[in-house]
């Protein structure tokens, strides 16, 4: 099983690396190109285990609080997979 | 996006709870209300709560602050301006400061340490100086509390992240842990910066209808401090609180250097002032007060990076690196042609005016118009009780028990936190980049020695302070921490010559901590004196508590010396086969407050050392001297740990072994680790021993042989006997141990 | 004999590098702005120096190696202009492919700054020829993004070509085969993440890297 | 229109991030855990076009070979959104 954990900056939280990023892209010819926006994704590997899907969701959701986001100015979202 | 805008209509309903909520009291209200002779509307209620919190009105600590010396010979500009100003020779001035980013840090341990060193990089180059150097002082929680990795990492990684972007070299600082502040850490940040002494720029808004201008990065909502204000009313979709943290872009502050000083290269500006706390608001204020003129500002200008923003987020905004700055007229293409080339926003946003009123506009409607005379001449400036700490009692050596096993107790203190090498910490920093960086922490030694570019003298930096002296006795400890900052110069053969401060207390509403406030300047203050080195500059950060527990007071202090001539200098690391070890001031084996009582006792009770200001200065007088006569190899003073621990860093820095013989009468614990002050450990080639012993003796100067350099061990007679390498090597250890845990986790 | 010195916003050891470019040469460097299109013609040799490019947004050197004036570094050095970057330049100059391979994150993540001990592995080229081959030499480190990657493959070619010119002593940040600086295939381009310009007066603790300095002009 | 581009390192390249993430998440207890890889999302804003969908694509692609990936390390791959 495989959780991929997305991680961005809350909005209003100033992105200089997207700003960065899309004015790069600009001066590179890429005139389409109106905002840019970089995060994280994070992608675990988990043991096989028959636990509910909720419980898995609940422990992920312990992970980024713990350690894998920075909810001071960060959000995150959680997707499973099998 | 439907943000709701406070409308002028709600704006009249100023309620007690929204007073309150600013933080400002009924009696604090009242005299705004006498002031406008009408209510304030929101915005002007924050800008008024802001411009008289603590953090901008100093209301508790003022009238102590005045007493400071502040003035001096090398004196260019003192506290007042955003950092102080001395005079280095040839036309060269030093511009430097320290501030406190405690609260944010503890939240926010990444952001909040790289914002500090942000803001206190924009104190200094806003005064035309180029920035130079960096220096921290941390003061961590007890190393096993859960919290104190995550923020050491944190902190730690955002002042590296911070300054090795910007290019500019951090070249010490202080760590201390404690658990004392487990629920309140401190991050002070200190910056040098290098000037003419005829191109310094200050902040005083001059003239009517000159333009100001708006340069850096966009206004957003950070930091806003209406946090007291539910966000709920401010917008819809209550679940996104908005953030209270800043986020730093140390890209933009290399660019807003750049560009400012290139810009202070020519004669456009009138004056500038960088907006740090409180924003726009205490910038423009600060700028018009200063100048007697007032201010109209056009809102709708303001570059901003979100919808919607409301006069009041854009006035109470902390969003960084940006600058505001009053440009000569006809100038203005100058500043938007110089700005433009560096890819920064800049704005025209308003004008001076001779009303002596903000006066802002926003959507064409005015939403603020209030005289600015009073938002400083009326901030309140309270005489805030105060009770003395009770005196502790003095402990002598004889009654302290003494170990059994004196290699242990060597490897015990020599491993405790606040002795162990910082290593860990510092090679996280640049200590290079601009290539002038003479020592640095690299060296384990007093004070950190930056050259000044293209020139064969430099300036010599220190940070200090003794919680655990200061809390025993504030006076003595006061006393205590401008003194080692004197001595670390001194050790390097700097003359010193100004400090800078950040007072970091607990609440002063409590009559103790407010004693301890004003015991710690009265010591600071008479030390001050005695050795003709002001304060210049200087930062208080108070209410530093969790829970009721106030932290140890901590009036950190940066000192500045000069240099003038490269070729006479000194540090640690010189000490060479052969050498005598000579110790300059007076021992009786001070053990109270000491860290071999914290360590091995585990005690920390007792009075703090006492400092002998006069004796102090003749000491270091005499040791300077002979510094400049190089009749020295190596000089390190006497500080935590007494005078063994002060023998092991230099033989670690010197990578030679030391042999400590000959102690005086007393106890053999207080001689080796007791903590008397006004002491140097001098390491001297053999033909110079009598000249300095006996010039020592004319002077009236205590000086003792203790010992000789050779060899690779670390020994003392009757005491411990331990190879240097090993010593060495569990003294690197104990930090890296400690973070090893968690060390990879900063994945950030 | 002239030399240059390529600024970007946020490059911050540009002064360095140009200083220790008049040490060695005795005469003026010129700095160059990014927005530049073109270098003068009658340049010698550039430096491309050490600093946070663009913020290092992105990746390390990624939006410098697509600016205006890094086309042209790019065409003068495929005509044999000798161009040397250090540290965030060593960066750039393998975003703009000038050199193999790609400089990672720290193994540790962490940044690091100290003196590090590199070998000098032959002198037989116009960046080393000043040193025996095999000496030790002390430049100090200061980087996050140092961690030197390139496929197996490449790495055995550029091995075989003796086109890796230093390795560590003690590696810092996880270079695969302690690689610290590297050479193209034609000898003209040169990067590595250490700075040699921080190792040019007695004042830096060290002179280790005058030579790296004297090699290359006197090859000019 | 908006083009998410997912950037991660290609297998074989050593990913210290990945490791140290998911040995940390060991250590607080998450022992579920077998394996961590971090990647980048950049969230990129396009102006409204009428090109067909295969069209902006391949802009999206030119974007990641030219800037958005370091294809010496790093694959991508883009995701389209209206
Ligand atoms: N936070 C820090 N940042 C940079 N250097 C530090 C830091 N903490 C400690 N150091 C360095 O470690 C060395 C030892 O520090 P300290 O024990 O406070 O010195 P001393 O008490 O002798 O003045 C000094 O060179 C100091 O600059
Ligand atoms: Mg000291």
């Amino acid at each position: 099983m495989k959780a991929l954990v997305y991680v961005g900056l809350k909005p209003g939280v100033l992105d200089p690396q997207g700003r960065t990023i899309s004015r790069s892209l600009n001066d590179l010819g890429f005139d389409e190109v109106t905002g840019a926006f970089q995060g994280k994704v994070i992608e675990l590997n988990l043991k096989n285990s028959d636990e509910p899907r909720e419980a898995i969701q609940a422990r992920v959701e312990q992970m980024c609080e713990k350690l894998l986001a920075n909810t001071v100015i960060e959000n995150y979202r959680i997707e499973l997979k099998d | 996006m439907a943000k709701k805008t406070l409308t002028a209509k709600k704006t009249s309903e100023i309620t007690p709870e929204i007073v309150a909520e600013h933080g400002l009291s009924a009696d604090e209200y009242q005299i705004i209300l006498d002031r406008l002779g009408r209510e304030p509307n929101i915005n002007e209620l924050g800008i008024f709560s802001v411009m008289w919190s603590e953090h901008c009105s100093y209301k508790s600590s003022r009238r102590h602050l005045a007493k400071f010396l502040t003035e001096g010979k090398r004196v260019i500009q003192g506290p007042g301006e955003n950092a102080g100003v001395i005079d280095i020779d040839d036309g060269d001035a030093i511009i430097f400061k320290m501030e406190s980013h405690n609260h944010p840090s503890y939240i926010e341990p990444y952001q909040g340490a790289a914002t500090g060193v942000g803001g206190i990089m924009r104190d200094v180059f806003t005064m035309g100086a180029r920035p130079i150097a960096l220096m921290n002082a941390l003061r961590f929680g007890e190393p096993g509390h859960w919290k104190t990795k995550q923020l050491v990492n944190g902190v730690v990684a955002g002042i590296g992240g911070y300054g090795n972007c910007v290019g500019v070299p951090t070249v010490g600082g202080e760590t201390n842990f404690h658990k004392g502040y487990n629920g309140n850490i401190l991050v002070n940040a200190m910056c040098v910066g290098l000037a003419r002494t005829d191109n310094v720029f200050y902040s005083a808004a001059k003239g009517v209808g000159n333009p100001i201008f708006y340069v850096g990065s966009k206004t957003g909502r950070d930091g806003i401090h209406g946090a007291t204000m539910a966000s709920a009313e401010f917008d819809d979709d209550s679940d996104e609180k908005r953030p209270t943290v800043q986020v730093g872009d140390p890209f933009t502050e290399k660019l807003l250097i750049e560009a400012c000083l290139e810009l202070m290269a020519t004669d456009a500006i009138i004056a500038i002032q960088d907006m740090g706390a409180a924003g726009l608001t205490s910038s423009s204020i600060e700028m018009a007060d200063k100048g007697g003129v007032g201010i109209a500002l056009d809102l709708d200008k303001v570059p901003q990076r979100e919808e919607g923003m409301t006069p009041y987020e854009m006035m109470l905004s902390e969003s960084q690196e940006r600058m505001l700055m009053v440009i000569k007229p006809g100038k203005e293409q100058l500043a938007f042609d110089v700005f433009e080339k560096w890819e920064l926003d800049v704005a025209q946003i308003g004008k001076t005016t001779d009303t002596g009123r903000l006066v802002l506009k926003h959507k064409d409607k005015k939403v603020c118009d209030i005289p600015i005379a009073p938002l400083a001449d009326d901030a309140p400036n309270y005489d805030r009780p105060h009770v003395e700490t009770s005196k502790r009692k003095v402990i002598k050596a004889a009654d302290v028990y003494e170990t059994q096993d004196y290699n242990d107790a060597l490897i015990k203190i020599i491993t405790s936190p606040n002795i162990a090498s910082k290593r860990w910490i510092w090679e996280q920093y640049d200590r290079h980049v601009m290539t002038d960086t003479v020592d640095s922490s690299q060296s384990g030694g007093d004070a950190a020695i930056v050259r000044i570019h293209g020139s064969n003298k430099a300036v010599a930096i220190t940070t200090d302070c003794t919680p655990r002296y200061v809390e025993a006795d504030p006076y003595e400890g006061g006393k205590q921490v401008v003194a080692e900052t004197w001595r670390n110069l001194t050790c390097v053969g700097a003359e010193p010559i100004a400090i800078t401060d950040c007072l970091n207390f607990g609440n002063p509403e409590r009559p103790e901590i407010m004693g301890q406030f004003v015991g710690a300047i009265k010591g600071m203050n008479e030390a001050c004196r005695a050795f003709d080195y002001p304060v210049v500059s200087g930062n208080v950060s108070l209410y530093n508590e969790t829970n009721g527990q106030a932290i140890p007071p901590t009036p950190a202090v940066g000192g500045v010396g000069l240099i003038s001539n490269l070729n006479h200098f000194a540090t640690l690391k010189g000490a060479k086969d052969g050498d005598t070890l000579i110790l300059i001031g007076e021992t009786t084996g001070w053990l109270g407050a000491s860290i071999y009582l914290s360590e091995i006792q585990s005690r920390e009770d007792g009075a703090p050392p006492p400092v002998d200001l006069a004796a102090e200065k003749r000491n270091g007088d005499y040791v300077r001297t002979l510094i400049r006569n190089r009749r020295v190899h190596a000089v390190h003073d006497c500080s935590d740990g007494g005078l063994a621990i002060t023998a092991c860093e230099m033989a670690f820095a010197s990578d030679i072994g030391v042999h400590l013989s000959g102690a005086t009468s007393g106890p053999t614990h207080g001689w080796l680790f007791g903590e008397d002050q006004g002491r140097y450990l001098l390491a001297v080639e053999k033909h110079s021993v009598n000249p300095i012993m006996s010039t020592a003796q004319g002077k009236g100067i205590t000086a003792h042989i203790v010992g000789t350099v050779g060899g690779g061990r670390i020994k003392a007679d009757g005491a411990f006997d331990v190879s240097l390498q090993g010593l060495r090597e569990r003294h690197e250890a104990w930090l890296p141990d400690l973070m090893s845990s968690t060390d990879e986790k900063a994945a950030e | 004999m002239k030399t240059a010195v390529i600024r970007f916003p946020a490059s911050n050891c540009d002064r360095d590098a140009a200083v220790a470019l008049e040490t060695v040469t005795g005469r003026p460097t010129q700095i160059i702005w990014h927005r530049d299109t073109s270098l003068p013609d009658d340049i010698d040799f550039v430096v491309i120096p050490g600093g946070f490019s663009y913020g290092d947004y992105l990746r390390s050197g990624a939006i410098a190696a697509r600016s205006p004036i890094v086309k042209d570094i790019i065409r003068r050095a495929e005509k044999g202009l000798p161009v040397a970057g250090f540290c965030n330049g060593f960066q750039i100059l393998t975003e703009a492919g000038l050199l193999p391979g790609a400089l990672m994150r720290n193994k540790n993540l962490k940044f690091v700054c100290r003196p590090e001990k590199l070998i000098v592995q032959t002198n037989n080229s116009r960046f080393t020829s000043k040193y025996a081959a095999k000496s030790e030499v002390i430049y100090p480190v200061a980087h996050h993004d140092g961690n030197y990657f390139a496929d197996d493959a490449t790495l055995n070619r550029i091995e075989k070509n003796g086109q890796v010119l230093f390795r560590y002593a003690n590696n810092p940040n996880g270079s695969l085969r302690d690689i610290a600086g590297i050479v193209n295939e034609a000898g003209n381009v040169f990067g590595m993440m250490p700075h040699p310009e921080r190792a040019t007066d007695p004042v830096h603790g060290g002179t280790d890297g005058l030579d790296f300095f004297k090699s290359i002009i006197e090859s000019i």
